[in-house]
């Protein structure tokens, strides 16, 4: 278990950590017909939402409350129940999902109380779901944004059913790229099991062509789904920051597995014997031949993989998720992460920063590290101590196809080990005499370049 | 809110100098430019993100944000104003206030201990301390902070109060410049004051746009003495006061600090822009004029006229070849205001059609110039809607969208080039050569062949209904209440 | 159609080109219980097996007739009979797929004859498949080498058959990977269709841990399958020099279908096109998704690609297959191809030259080129031209997991797309004042850097 | 094959000073030392293969290969032999016949002119020639060709005629040496001969092995003159005959040429290694001892004593902490003859066991030294098949495989770590500081927690049968005809 250091300083230098309420929207959109909204300042969502543009390259539909002077402090119960007005004649929505911000936190108002108030009220409203989460900015990170909007979206919307055999919950954690939901999805149908996904961006945020434009998410979990989880024979939760949310759903009956990590061989060996105990089901051969398929990349890598030092800032389950895959590679690792908790503790290392990129950019200079994974932020940063740079996390901003990098299951772990030994075969170490201290050869030796004395 | 802020906004909105303003009727202008945003239907940055986007650019500075982490943990590292020294300004510092910060109210003493540690770290020209919602809400006294900290620690710590819920983007622009004049300006003093020393105001030297036109300064003998540009130095802002003439490139945001320096310092100032051969041979015109009014050699002028008729007939010769592949397309424009007459005469120099442009923003001056430019009104419009503008490059109403990042894929998703024209983009089109640039630019997005295949139909659709682009008054499109803006 | 251009010099520098031989080999191990078997040199082996071992991380079953100063001479009919015996004893192979050398090749020998010979009178060797292909180094390269193998083992193995509706032969060409071969089963699959391939790398050459150790192919195409494939309804040759396999097919009753290229969205949509008319069955949901998300990827990657001045090396089909596909987002090639022919001629560029890697780095540093393309031995130019360099075609020996690169269908060009538009990325250009001709600014401005007077 | 060829041939294979040769009966010496292979059981490169490993890591002189392709084409850049001058030995030169060059008889006049080329387009400071099977066997005359040239454009231009098809990689080694010999050895003077000039043949600075032994030279003031090693000069070829003293390597393959020198020139040689502490020191005491034999200054003995009392007291520190990390771990090795004992001999110095060694091209001598080593020949083995060896190491009968490139997957998919002993290796492991790294790699590789994790069940399997590693007589291991060879 790693020790969790909390570095003494008032200066936050190169944040790492990315705010509760965007980790929030970002659930939230994942939701079909689904509009996130900001209950705050309006800059809070222009930067949330610049951030989540840059990172999926797709417009998003994020919108804001737009507390002004005077909301600020009276209170925005009104511009809450207008904002929800404006959004349902101008696009339809069938949720919208509420994320609160510093600001409105910071006050202190009892915004689920008014919203339920008006919403009883306003019976108009009836035919788009509206959740409220409490997200302020200065507790956690994007993964507990995340969590916070799933666990808001269980209590309003998860309700008893009927037992559904066959039918999983999976609940992927905020770390967990599209492209890494489709594969999950994938893996949980090849034992004869049919996932219902909350939130689930494979269906929103893949990046697709669409044949029109709207206003609201262009895909994502139904929520006659949401509806029928509680009938399901268990949750598969993803990460230990979904944890909450799968208990909420073991409350109303459902077996809660929370799988730390889905990366790495010995992860997704876990993951395929649960998954053979919930379906009953022999093993596809496809998914025997992904794993034969890893443990040679595990061969391959582990050349350049073994012994690498590697400076790593990212969330907790994610820092986990890779950490622990690259560990039990051989790698070492110097860690920041967001925020504590139970997965930042689990990383494989002596200790784990709880801080920001300042904090790995030192912590990396020293350690001697040879290569960096962290979000896209990272870049400077890896100019500077000219390390390789495998971006992952949130923002990826400055790469194509973040949504579209699977570093889950057998074959997300090979791709992810291909990645990181391919990062390091890209900074090729030349030797020079200089490096054994060896004295240059005498250039009386050289070959005098001359123009040949015949063409 | 403190009644000094409360003071400084009504200040800010009261801009004399402001056109939008002075065209107002009286009782309206009290109100001040600031739109009341739509909850649910507001777009856009706020205060605090406009004195960033105004600061940030000043390359040597610490900028630090006194703030729980979204503010800046979200902000940073998300543009391209390029630096010829420092990277410091590329960093993000922030308090990154927490939960406990707050409710033991550590806010002015977790920033006063985060002044110490930055400047130790990185030993910064200056400090810029930012105060958002949050840190103004719980009434951190940041003016206080910032003048314990200059004190003790040496160094000048300017404090910028811009909680986001005061307004929009452009108040904070002019509440950052504002606090440059209250605290910089007139600090430092050149070593040797030229007679043809400017200063330049809101080019932010996206991509090396400014350095685009430098070239051109220097073979004139002009020296950029005080900037608030991109590539500026802590130094420039503080010698401001001394420089001969102001030029203002971005007006709106930045007005009230160009007619301060005039009034303060008698430094006059003049609106001008680099976009476009027209443009930019006129701002050098006025700029050398107002030099040599103010005392500058007349030579100046023959010389500017030489460097002007030499960089023209360049750039006309190397826009020949290119001006085939434009001509006669027809551009969706959808800008901020001062830009728009400046982008619509330049690609109407390269026989490009405008066939709409948006006011958003626009004086009725700006109003005026595009009409006097384009013929009529009938292509000028206010907000439009995402949708509608979707429907309309769908129906293949425009060969291409200009404008900002946000109604990027707005284009995109409606199979339509969109060529950026706002502060992400990659390119720098700012004079003569960047006149080129961005035409080759146009070139190489309108021409791709890639467009003709997405819009092509897919193997299991029928072929696409040959569908015949109806004209349309963009005059008569209905505005929308949402501020879809870019600027 | 570029005109083909060939450079007058004597000397090759920096060769492009892999040799045929090594081509029939690779094609040979795409057979189920395969070994190659070289007839020359045993250096010829040796340097072909390194090779491949080095693109394919694994080990490489490659044998040779290891001719000897006298059979050079005195000819080598009799090693070939040793070879085969000596195989059969240590591996046991059911196929053993003969490539001749340049060696062999100058001397003339009629080494099909006396092998039809040998073989009658060996009876013992009859549960073992021999395939001979004549493949000279001399002549043609890598795709060239592939094709006679595929074409000596039609000739040899494919014999009259009775319809077998739904069954369709695919023929991948050289430059497809396994990963490449697995993604086009996939989305013939897809459409109900049953493809025989031959041969099949994605079986034998996919880099996975097998749990035992066998001296011949760990997988491949299955000889009771060959023998159908004069059933199929259908043959899909990739690439044009899979155009003369085809053939051999369709004199046995196969109607042949040659698909130029499988990368690209007209090409893709093409094939789609025909899978459609092949298989009567409606477009699975996953395809026209797939092809969404191909849609939207090349919005993204758009920006980076258009007007993109590649330097393009490659053999034909593979040349044509990327090349064609970032003309079509726009970029601007400049193109070396290993030999002429059709493929070659519609590579979308003014000219190409049938040259080397020397011919490749003069044009791209006279064309300004900002991007390369071509195998690992590419790298080198792309150091001295200071140009991200993507690897592409056979050998990749300085990245991991060349077998798993995926080009092909819908999901492939998107993959592709990125991996381009990312090396881009990767190498920022930074603007300077200096790039506009603009002078520094006075140092005077400059903070002098001093220590704080207070800590 | 011409006669001069079958000359050199015969002659490489009657090498008084071969160890190998000298033990065989007079009968058997005849034959020469090239086994004849088995057709489809055979491995391993061919005498061209051979001669460009030998001659290819002299830096500035352009190899070209008088070859259709394939020789060239799948066979240049792919070995790590390091320079810290020129990169042209890295570029790939050939003749690139085709079938027309072939049927036209153009071969020699093909290769006129691509020598007359690469001396216009590299400026080498020589060009070196070599012929394949197909040129040999069309009778090119590559040693008038190059004689021509050489005289044409006055530059050295070298035949070095090797088909494939005459013998082994060995054999090339052999041919290649012969080549520098007879054509280059002798044909410059060095600036200032001196007293502790050596030559060094056939280390091939992989990864910059030589790099870590020459600090150790120059602090004892030692010059490396001639070379026929990595990172040589051509001048340092050319001026071999000048140096006091010649240190071998890699024995087998350049012992002919060791011997020519002091033949020739007299000049002693002696054979090294600097695997291992004691081989190193050893290696440093022989040199410098001959070196003073012949003049060098007496105190160079005291100097070099100090300098390994110092390196191995250094070394043995460094050392210290990682022995508990590798002792007691069984290794099985598979290298060539020389390197055998070498390696053998440093790992028990680290306390590893060694469970089993190939003897392959090992002499007499050798199996001597391994039997002194390692107490008796019970662990001592010839060539061993893939499949053996993977089901040795599959049912755990040895911790790792320390081997060349060629067995790298018989160790990893029987789930064994593997350490590259050989050319392809990416970490140099020579000398004193070598040592260290190698304990560090086997470290790395052997403590690696992936292999527990590779050798554990799937999740669909029962538990891994725990199969105790059952006690095997190496030298009982069936040979194999096949030759697994790796150096």
């Amino acid at each position: 278990m790693a020790r969790l250091i909390h570095p003494d300083r008032a200066l936050s230098t190169n944040p790492l950590k990315v705010s509760a309420p965007l980790g929030a929207a970002m659930a939230y959109l994942g939701i079909e017909g689904a509009i996130p909204l900001f209950h705050g300042a309006q800059g809070c969502t222009a930067f949330a939402m610049v951030h989540m543009v840059r990172h999926f390259k797709e417009a998003i539909p994020l919108q804001t409350t737009a507390m002004n002077e005077v909301s600020a402090i009276l209170g925005g119960g009104e511009q809450i129940e207008e904002a929800i007005e404006n959004l349902r004649k101008r696009a339809n929505p069938k949720f919208i999902g509420i994320a609160s911000t510093a600001l409105v936190e910071t006050r202190g108002e009892d915004v689920a109380g008014e919203l339920r108030e008006m919403l009883s009220r306003r019976t108009d409203f009836a035919d788009t779901a509206v959740v409220y989460a409490a997200t302020p900015d200065f507790v956690g990170g994007l993964e507990d944004g995340w969590a916070r909007a799933v666990e808001a979206i269980v209590d309003a919307l998860a309700v008893p059913c009927a037992r559904r055999e066959g039918q999983v919950n999976l609940l992927p954690g905020a770390h967990m790229t599209p492209a890494d939901v489709e594969e999950l999805a994938g893996l949980i149908r090849a034992f004869g099991l049919d996932p219902v996904i909350l939130p689930d961006l494979s269906l929103s945020l893949d990046g697709h062509l669409a044949d029109d434009w709207r206003g609201h998410s262009l895909g994502g979990t139904r929520l006659s789904d949401i509806a029928t989880m509680a009938g399901s024979i268990a949750t598969l939760a993803i990460g230990d920051a979904m944890r909450p949310a799968a208990m909420k759903l073991q409350a109303l009956g459902v077996p809660a597995h929370v799988v730390p990590s889905v990366t790495g061989l010995a992860a997704v060996d876990g993951l395929v014997s649960l998954l053979m105990t919930l379906s009953g089901a022999d093993v596809p051969a496809t998914v025997r031949r992904d794993r034969a398929r890893l443990a040679d990349a595990m061969l391959d890598a582990h050349f350049q993989i073994g012994g690498l030092k590697v400076a790593l800032g990212a969330d907790p389950d994610l820092g986990f998720a890779l950490g622990s895959t690259l560990a039990a590679m051989g790698a070492e690792l110097t860690v920041v992460t967001t925020t504590g908790g139970a997965a930042a503790e689990r990383i494989p290392a002596d200790q784990v920063i709880v801080g920001d990129l300042g904090d790995l950019e030192r912590a990396a200079e020293a350690a001697g590290a040879r290569l960096l994974l962290t979000h896209s932020h990272g870049r400077m940063m890896a100019a500077r101590l000219h390390l390789p740079h495998v971006r992952a996390g949130f923002p990826v901003f400055d790469r194509l196809g973040a949504q579209d990098v699977c570093r889950t299951g057998y074959r997300g772990t090979r791709a992810f080990l291909y990645e990181v030994a391919n990062a390091v075969l890209s900074h090729p170490h030349r030797p020079a005499p200089e490096d054994f201290g060896a004295a240059r050869i005498s250039s009386e030796f050289d070959h005098a370049a001359s123009s040949p004395s015949h063409h | 809110m403190s009644d000094a802020l409360k003071q400084k906004i009504q200040n800010a909105f009261q801009e004399p100098g402001c056109a939008t303003n002075a065209a107002k009727p009286e009782a309206e202008r009290k109100k001040g430019c600031a739109k009341q945003l739509t909850p649910g239907a507001a777009a856009g940055g706020c205060a605090f993100d406009g004195a960033m986007i105004a600061l940030q650019p000043i390359t040597d500075v610490a900028h630090v944000v006194h703030a729980p982490l979204a503010c800046w943990g979200n902000g940073w590292d998300n543009r391209g104003s390029a630096s010829s020294g420092s990277e410091l300004y590329r960093k993000g510092f922030t308090t990154d206030l927490t939960e406990l910060d707050i409710v033991m109210g550590n806010g002015e003493k977790k920033l006063y201990r985060a002044i110490r540690e930055v400047i130790a770290q990185e030993d910064p020209a200056a400090v810029f301390v930012y105060a958002t919602c949050v840190t103004a809400l719980i009434g951190d006294d940041i003016g206080a902070v910032c003048k314990a900290a200059a004190e003790r620690f040496g160094r000048p710590v300017i404090p910028v109060n811009v909680p986001g819920y005061v307004g929009s983007k452009n108040l904070g622009n002019k509440l950052g410049a504002e606090a440059m004049l209250d605290h910089v300006v007139g600090t430092m003093e050149p070593a040797e004051p030229g007679l043809t020393d400017i200063n330049i105001i809101g080019d932010f030297n996206l991509s090396g746009e400014l350095w685009q036109i430098k070239p051109l300064l220097d073979r004139l003998g002009i020296r950029i003495l005080g900037s608030l540009s991109g590539d500026a130095r802590y130094a420039q802002v503080a010698m401001m006061h001394r420089a001969r003439v102001t030029m203002l490139v971005c007006s709106h945001a930045f007005i009230a600090i160009a007619r301060k320096l005039q009034d303060r310092y008698g430094i006059p100032y003049f609106e001008g822009s680099f976009y476009g051969i027209s443009d930019t041979s006129a701002a050098l015109r006025t700029m050398c004029a107002m030099l040599v009014d103010r005392g500058a050699p007349p030579d100046l002028l023959d010389r500017c006229e030489a460097l002007i008729a030499d960089e023209e007939a360049r750039t006309r010769a190397a826009l020949a070849p290119l001006r085939p592949k434009v001509q006669g397309r027809r551009v969706l424009l959808y800008t901020g205001g001062h830009k728009t007459w400046s982008v619509v005469s330049a690609l109407q120099e390269l026989g490009v059609e405008v066939v709409g442009t948006s006011m958003r923003k626009a004086t009725d001056g700006d109003r005026d110039r595009v009409v006097e430019i384009m013929g009529d009104d009938t292509h000028m419009f206010e907000n439009m809607a995402p949708k509608e503008m979707y429907r309309m490059l769908r129906e293949a109403r425009a060969d291409v969208l200009m404008s900002g990042g946000r109604s990027q894929f707005v284009a995109l998703k409606a199979r339509v080039p969109w060529i950026d024209v706002n502060q992400e983009k990659h390119e720098p089109y700012a004079g003569y050569a960047g006149m080129v640039e961005l035409v080759r630019a146009i070139d190489r997005e309108m021409n791709n062949p890639m467009w003709a295949e997405l819009r092509a139909p897919a193997p299991w659709e029928g072929l696409a209904p040959d569908t015949p682009a109806a004209p349309v008054l963009l005059s008569a499109v209905p505005g929308s209440k949402a501020d879809f803006e870019d600027c």
